[in-house]
């Protein structure tokens, strides 16, 4: 048993508050993934947890036992830091080494360790070498085999894998993700990279400025995100939002017109909505649809291969983003006419909350 | 270190070498009188009675080296020279690296006023406090001494100061992974951000190393016995007006005996006394 | 790498400590700290036993030091600890300071009355030793007595000569019949034979040191000297406050004044290039005192010298009413504090000293200090001319504080008539004003 | 080196003092207590040898203030720092600007220019005594092939403290040269290569670029120099002790003779409390002026 457990967590920085009373669960073995902007306090909520910072109110358990107030070599966690953090004076080996000595085991065993977490990740060849004769990738392995052989109740992630180039860094995606799957550990990933969070989560934790925005499966956030904030982080592209002014309902769902004048039905249960204030339409560049519906004109044409995104101007000027499969395009300055589906837009109050259609199933 | 690209991007044709010539002449100034002195040690005693001009010019001599070797105390202050120097520079390192370390990168009650004590102390002149300094060794009967020889110096701040700087440099990730690989706050010192100082040390240490076996004051008020005279004291004891008619040679000798060791102490450092400053950004 | 450099290196150093350690000295023998000026010369006498072959005082102290060391019954080991002359009494009052007591220290007699509270009386210790008291010349009687006792071993009177380039003065029509020089009267004498010795040789008539540290001594000592061949004093209302524009002061003064406008006296020589300056021929008279007799001696003897055509010593010349001139003397003292063996170890040195007095006079040109050498010294080169100073030498009396410190501060002005071109009366009120903040301290 | 302790990493602990622990208390037993007592002996009669005789209140002061060799001695330490701040600051700079590149000859020139920091102010002085020797020194031969006499600026009132100035020039341009070398390194490339794109000109660049990027370095080794310059001693003390005319004594030679020579040890504390205010003075300044530039751009 080794789930997290943060309690009404708090961190100020003199009068600047970073963390507001925050709490969250993480059950055993789950990859929780702290996914949100630069300063948006993720970072500070992992060292809180590694004990690199200490809390201003609130508690931390893990599986069950009070942590906050242990050394961070106490809690029964490894962390693996943004920039490695190896030891630049030390050999692969001490290095991974160092932790289990300080801890007092045995060099029979630490040995043993050792050769299981480098054959693990394949490192066993650069045991002998120092720091500053690995590349990007090794290092990040070895920081890993580090976190590996004190076999810690947690693992914590402090956006490890900014630092590699693109490549590298979807090919370290695949192995975290089978490591999780192989170790069964709790994991905690601090990362800005919602392709990270998506493809290795199995829980996201969407944060911003101190607060947890939504906590969700990926799927559940992408499709379902809470707030305006968590919709427009997650997905690439990001989610076209258009101002749009309730005109009414059909069968109890809400009936909005959009600037442009277009009147969208949607799935969205008209009662579940406040009264009045400005609302949002928001709506994923795949379920803009290219055909028939309001007039637009072509501004930006971008291929990324497998698909063409389309950024087209609707006549009151506002953008919207749209995809074509493969290389099929109109040209910059075409005329085209769009339709949104009315299955899948979200509408968001002024305070930015959610509202969905009903889950389809 | 990119600098060397950096400064040859925009360096060529006349300009640049009416600079190195000028560099050149200023270092021939600089050379020449070290030049004479060796030049003068070389020289019989008795010929620079009367002349010290005319170095180039035989007749020539190993006598006042010869001399040194056969009996001189030069051996024994460039001994206690060294055990001060060395002891200093020791001692400094390591409580300015504790020190630094403490201000750096721990946190205690207090810590703001203590440096800001530290701060203050840089503006204290060692010399501005000899009288008292010499006044308490005195009470406590710990005038030549090594010990008395060696703490004042300690004292001063310079080395915490340049310590701390070089500390916040470092990156704080290393040692949060040491402190979640369980090891102490002592260990995280002593293991990891120590061996990571080095060029730091050897920065401080030279810099120190120097100041000690150059001091000249406290030495001097503070070494009474000749036997714990350091080299320049026991140097200036021989240059009385007496014996400088009568040994120049033998004394230049004793001059380039007693700087050689540092010379080449410093020619083999030399590297670190730049690239460590350099290391150490001073933000 | 560096680690183990320095490790190794502090290592090393510790272990040759540990090595070099005093304990190499045999166990028995009991030490006695001998603390000195005079210069050390280990190249040249290190080892040396030879007290006849001694040159120089430097030569002779070493010299005699090593034969004591060698030839001693009582298994006495003297260290000499040897300290700049500059800062000796700075060094010296350090020491007291700081408990390291010296068991034997050389001191000038005018420093005995500010130092008297801190060394032993020793009329007592004397006798014991062996050393005749009677023997003392009248002026080294004087020198150590302080209020009725003897607080000091005497060892020299020293003085100050004009040494005469005998060349130059033949030259400049300076010789009598004989092959004599004509010393000056008067001022006015002075600074004529000045400009003879210019015209003829286009060298300074007098070379005096003046620039380094200690040099403002011999200023201080020439001003002295034609001061007490006035009879006058600095002190004349008491030795609370000294007066510096007496008539006899600021005639003084002049006389520097008057060899300054006459470019008679060199400027801004330290004591090397002085003696270099003089041995090379680059002026007829080099001030200094009786101890570079011999080492003049000793240039006059080499034929390619400029004073081979002869040297000559004389007491600075009378230029007003009575010949006198100033007169200090080296003493030995022991500092109070010193246990009793290292106490009785010193006498036997002492006493050894005492026997040895006239290798000092001869090695390193002084007076001696024993009434019953003077008949011998006298024979020695120039010696007969110089020889009657401690029946007209002068010094100031023990009551006199700060000796040195006027002496010091009076040189330093008279340095600045020389050097800096003050006039006489410039030069008297400055050491009017630096007299009261002289005698401010205790 | 401005800048109050930021945080460090780990939570706050009294077993942290520790680290600091030993270097604080040799703070407060040789520097803080040293100028306590030295404050206390300002006011008093002491003598080294013949003791404590009892405060006298301002005395030593007013007898300062109307000492003429003191109020000498004030103006030739400030005359002396004047002199030697700026040099040490412009020929570093240019030696640092010159020599920055890691070619064996700068190398061997570094050495050169750095060596004579590693001898003793005896061995220096004991050389430059030599060279000024009138007459016969280095100087006086040199000069004489240019047909120049008499010049000789140990003797002279004029002179000699830039004589010593030179000396101390000579012996320490080392430390400010290295810490330039330091300041230029940590330049960006880029900065260079972008003024080399924009054809900028040597003196541009160096007004422009260099200078601006090591404003601080400039401001700290100025305070350095200011610091290490006001105790000047061993040199003056050596070379000229003091003369001609008091002209090159500076405060520590007074405070020096004051305590050990004359043994007034409260004398020689209240002139050591004058020297630390003017030297604080003189540092505030500098660093206020330094400050304010910085503020400026």
């Amino acid at each position: 048993m080794s789930g997290l457990s943060l309690k009404n967590v708090s961190k100020h920085f003199g009068m600047l508050e970073v963390i507001h009373d925050l709490s969250l669960d993480i059950a055993d073995g789950e990859f929780a993934v702290f996914l949100g902007p630069s300063g948006c306090g993720k970072s500070t909520l992992l060292r809180m947890v590694a004990g690199l910072e200490p809390l201003s109110g609130g508690e931390i358990h893990i599986g069950g036992k009070r942590i906050d107030a242990l050394a961070p070599g106490d809690r029964g966690v490894a962390m693996v830091f943004q920039h490695y953090a190896l030891y630049p004076h030390m050999t692969v080996r001490q290095n991974v080494a160092f932790g289990l000595r300080n801890i007092g085991t045995k060099s029979d065993e630490i040995a043993r360790k050792i050769a299981a977490a480098a054959g693990t990740l394949e490192i066993a060849h650069l045991l002998d070498r120092k720091p500053a004769q690995l590349s990007g990738g090794q290092r990040q392995r070895v920081a890993i085999a580090r976190a590996i052989v004190k076999q810690p109740d947690i693992f914590l992630f402090d956006e490890p894998l900014s630092n590699l180039d693109a490549a590298l860094r979807s090919r370290t995606r695949i192995e975290l993700a089978r490591l999780h799957h192989r170790l069964r550990a709790t994991m905690v990933f601090v990362t800005h990279d919602q392709v990270e969070a998506m493809t290795m989560a199995t829980r996201i934790v969407v944060m911003n400025q101190g607060r947890i925005e939504q906590v969700g499966a990926p799927m559940e956030i992408y499709l379902q995100p809470a707030t305006r904030f968590v919709a427009s982080f997650i997905g690439s592209p990001a989610m076209n939002f258009l101002a749009a002014t309730p005109t009414g309902d059909a069968n109890g769902r809400i009936m909005v017109r959009l600037a442009d004048g277009t009147t969208v039905a949607t799935a969205i249960p008209a009662a579940a909505l406040p009264a009045s204030g400005p609302f949002t339409l928001g709506v994923r560049a795949e379920h803009v649809l290219p055909g028939a519906g309001s007039p637009a004109r072509v501004d930006v044409v971008e291929r990324l291969g497998e698909r063409t995104l389309v950024h087209a101007l609707a006549n009151d000027g506002s953008t919207i983003v749209y995809d074509e499969p493969g290389d099929v395009a109109p040209a910059i300055g075409d005329h085209i006419q769009l339709t949104i589906d009315p299955a899948h837009v979200h509408l968001f109050d002024a305070a930015g909350r959610a509202y969905h259609a009903d889950r389809i199933a | 270190m990119a600098a060397p690209h950096a400064m040859r991007g925009y360096r060529n044709g006349f300009g640049d070498r009416v600079l190195f010539v000028a560099v050149l002449l200023l270092a021939a100034i600089w050379i020449a009188p070290i030049v004479w002195v060796v030049g003068l040690s070389f020289k019989p005693n008795d010929v620079l009675m009367r002349s010290t001009g005319g170095i180039v010019f035989p007749p020539f001599t190993l006598k006042n080296y010869a001399d040194i070797l056969a009996a001189s105390s030069v051996f024994h202050w460039m001994l206690n020279s060294a055990i001060v120097a060395i002891g200093q520079t020791i001692l400094t390192l390591l409580i300015a690296s504790l020190a630094g370390y403490g201000f750096a990168r721990t946190n205690f009650p207090g810590k703001r006023m203590l440096f800001v004590l530290v701060l203050a102390a840089l503006a204290v002149p060692e010399q501005a406090i000899i009288v008292p300094l010499h006044t308490m060794f005195a009470v406590v009967d710990l005038h030549n001494t090594y010990a008395a020889l060696i703490a004042p110096r300690l004292a001063f701040p310079f080395g915490v100061l340049l310590m701390t700087q070089y500390f916040r440099a470092i990156s704080p990730e290393i040692e949060e992974a040491a402190l979640l690989d369980s090891a102490s706050r002592f260990k995280v010192f002593w293991r990891i951000v120590l061996p990571l100082s080095i060029p730091a040390q050897a920065t401080l240490g030279i810099y120190t190393f120097l100041h000690g076996w150059n001091d000249y004051f406290w030495p001097l008020v503070s070494a009474t016995k000749p036997e714990m005279y350091t080299l320049t004291v026991g140097l200036a004891a021989m240059q009385t007006n007496f014996a400088q008619t009568e040994g120049i040679g033998f004394l230049m000798a004793q001059a380039v005996f007693a700087g050689l060791p540092v010379m080449i102490l410093y020619l083999f450092f030399q590297r670190y006394i730049v690239s460590a400053v350099a290391g150490a950004p001073a933000k | 790498m560096l680690k183990r450099t320095f490790l190794g290196l502090a290592g090393g150093l510790l272990a040759s400590v540990a090595l070099c350690a005093p304990q190499a000295w045999a166990q028995a023998k009991t030490e006695i700290t001998f603390a000195r000026f005079f210069g050390a010369c280990e190249g040249d006498y290190g080892t040396s036993q030879d007290v006849a072959k001694a040159r120089g005082e430097c030569g002779v102290m070493t010299t005699l030091t090593n034969l004591f060391n060698a030839t001693n019954k009582d298994n006495i080991l003297v260290k000499p600890q040897i300290i700049e002359w500059g800062p000796y009494y700075q060094q010296f009052n350090a020491r007291m300071a700081a408990h390291d007591i010296p068991t034997i220290a050389v001191m000038h007699s005018a420093q005995l009355g500010d130092y008297v509270r801190y060394v032993e009386p020793m009329d007592d210790a004397l006798k014991e030793a062996g050393i005749d008291t009677a023997d003392f010349t009248p002026n080294a009687r004087a020198a150590v007595t302080v209020g009725g006792k003897i607080y000091a071993m005497p060892w020299d009177t020293h003085s100050w000569l004009w040494h005469i380039n005998l060349g130059m003065f033949k030259k400049a029509g300076l010789l009598d019949a004989g092959g004599q020089p004509i010393l000056p009267k008067t001022v006015d004498e002075m600074i004529a034979q000045a400009k003879a010795v210019r015209e003829k040789t286009g060298k300074p008539y007098i070379v005096m040191a003046t620039s380094g540290p200690g040099d403002a001594a011999n200023s201080g000592r020439s001003y002295y000297s034609w001061m007490y061949d006035q009879n006058a004093t600095i002190f004349p209302n008491g030795f609370e406050k000294a007066d510096f524009k007496t008539p006899e002061s600021l005639a003084t003064l002049k006389a520097f004044e008057a060899l300054a406008k006459a470019d008679a006296i060199t400027k801004g020589l330290d004591s090397g290039g002085g003696l270099g300056g003089f041995l090379n021929g680059a002026g007829a008279i080099y001030l200094t005192g009786t101890w570079r007799i011999d080492d003049m001696l000793a240039a006059e003897a080499k034929p390619d010298s400029p004073l081979h055509e002869g040297y000559a010593a004389r007491v600075f010349p009378n230029l007003f009413k009575t010949q006198s001139v100033w007169t200090d003397n080296h003493t030995w003292v022991l500092p109070k504090g010193t246990p009793a063996p290292q106490h009785k170890a010193a006498l036997v040195f002492l006493k050894f000293l005492w026997d040895h007095n006239f290798d000092w006079a001869r090695g390193g040109g002084h007076l001696p200090a024993r009434q019953s050498l003077m008949a011998e010294y006298a024979k020695l080169p120039q010696r007969q001319y110089v020889v009657d100073i401690p029946t007209f030498g002068k010094a100031l009396p023990h009551e006199a504080r700060r000796q040195f410190g006027f002496q010091n501060m009076i040189g330093e002005e008279v340095v600045n008539i020389i050097n800096s071109g003050k006039t006489a009366e410039q030069a008297a009120d400055a050491m009017q004003e630096r007299s009261v903040a002289l005698l401010r301290g205790r | 080196m401005s800048g109050a302790a930021s945080s460090g990493i780990g939570r706050p602990s009294w077993a942290n003092l520790l680290f600091v622990l030993p270097y604080m208390l040799v703070l407060a037993v040789l520097l803080i207590a040293p100028v306590g007592l030295g404050m206390w002996l300002s006011f008093q009669d002491y003598d080294m040898l013949g003791g404590w005789a009892g405060g006298v209140g301002f005395e030593n002061f007013t007898n300062l203030l109307n000492d003429r060799i003191f109020l000498g001695t004030v103006r030739n330490t400030v005359i002396f720092v004047v002199l030697t701040t700026p040099a040490f600051i412009v020929i570093g700079l240019f030696l640092a600007l010159s020599l920055n590149d890691r070619t064996r000859r700068s190398s061997a020139l570094r050495s050169i220019f750095f060596g004579a920091s590693v001898l003793s102010v005896t061995i220096v002085t004991l050389v430059w005594r030599l060279v000024y020797l009138p007459d016969r020194g280095l100087l006086a031969d040199t000069l004489a092939i240019v047909g120049l006499h008499g010049l000789d600026p140990v003797v002279s009132e004029t002179y000699a403290l830039p004589a010593i100035a030179v000396v101390t020039v000579w012996w320490i341009i080392g430390l400010p040269m290295t810490l330039f070398l330091a300041a230029l390194q940590q330049i960006p490339a880029e900065i260079y290569e972008a003024a080399a794109l924009d054809r900028t000109s040597r003196w541009r660049t160096l007004l422009f670029i260099t200078l601006p990027s090591i404003r601080r370095t400039v401001v700290m080794v100025a305070v350095l120099e200011i610091i290490l310059q006001f105790q000047l001693f061993g040199q003056a003390l050596l070379i000229t002790g003091g003369g001609p005319n008091n002209r090159s004594r500076p405060m520590v030679q007074f405070i020096y003779e004051a305590g050990f020579r004359d043994l007034q040890l409260g004398f020689a504390a209240a002139a050591s409390q004058i020297l630390f205010a003017l030297m604080l003075l003189a540092a505030l300044a500098q660093m206020w002026l330094g400050r304010r530039q910085d503020g400026a751009s």
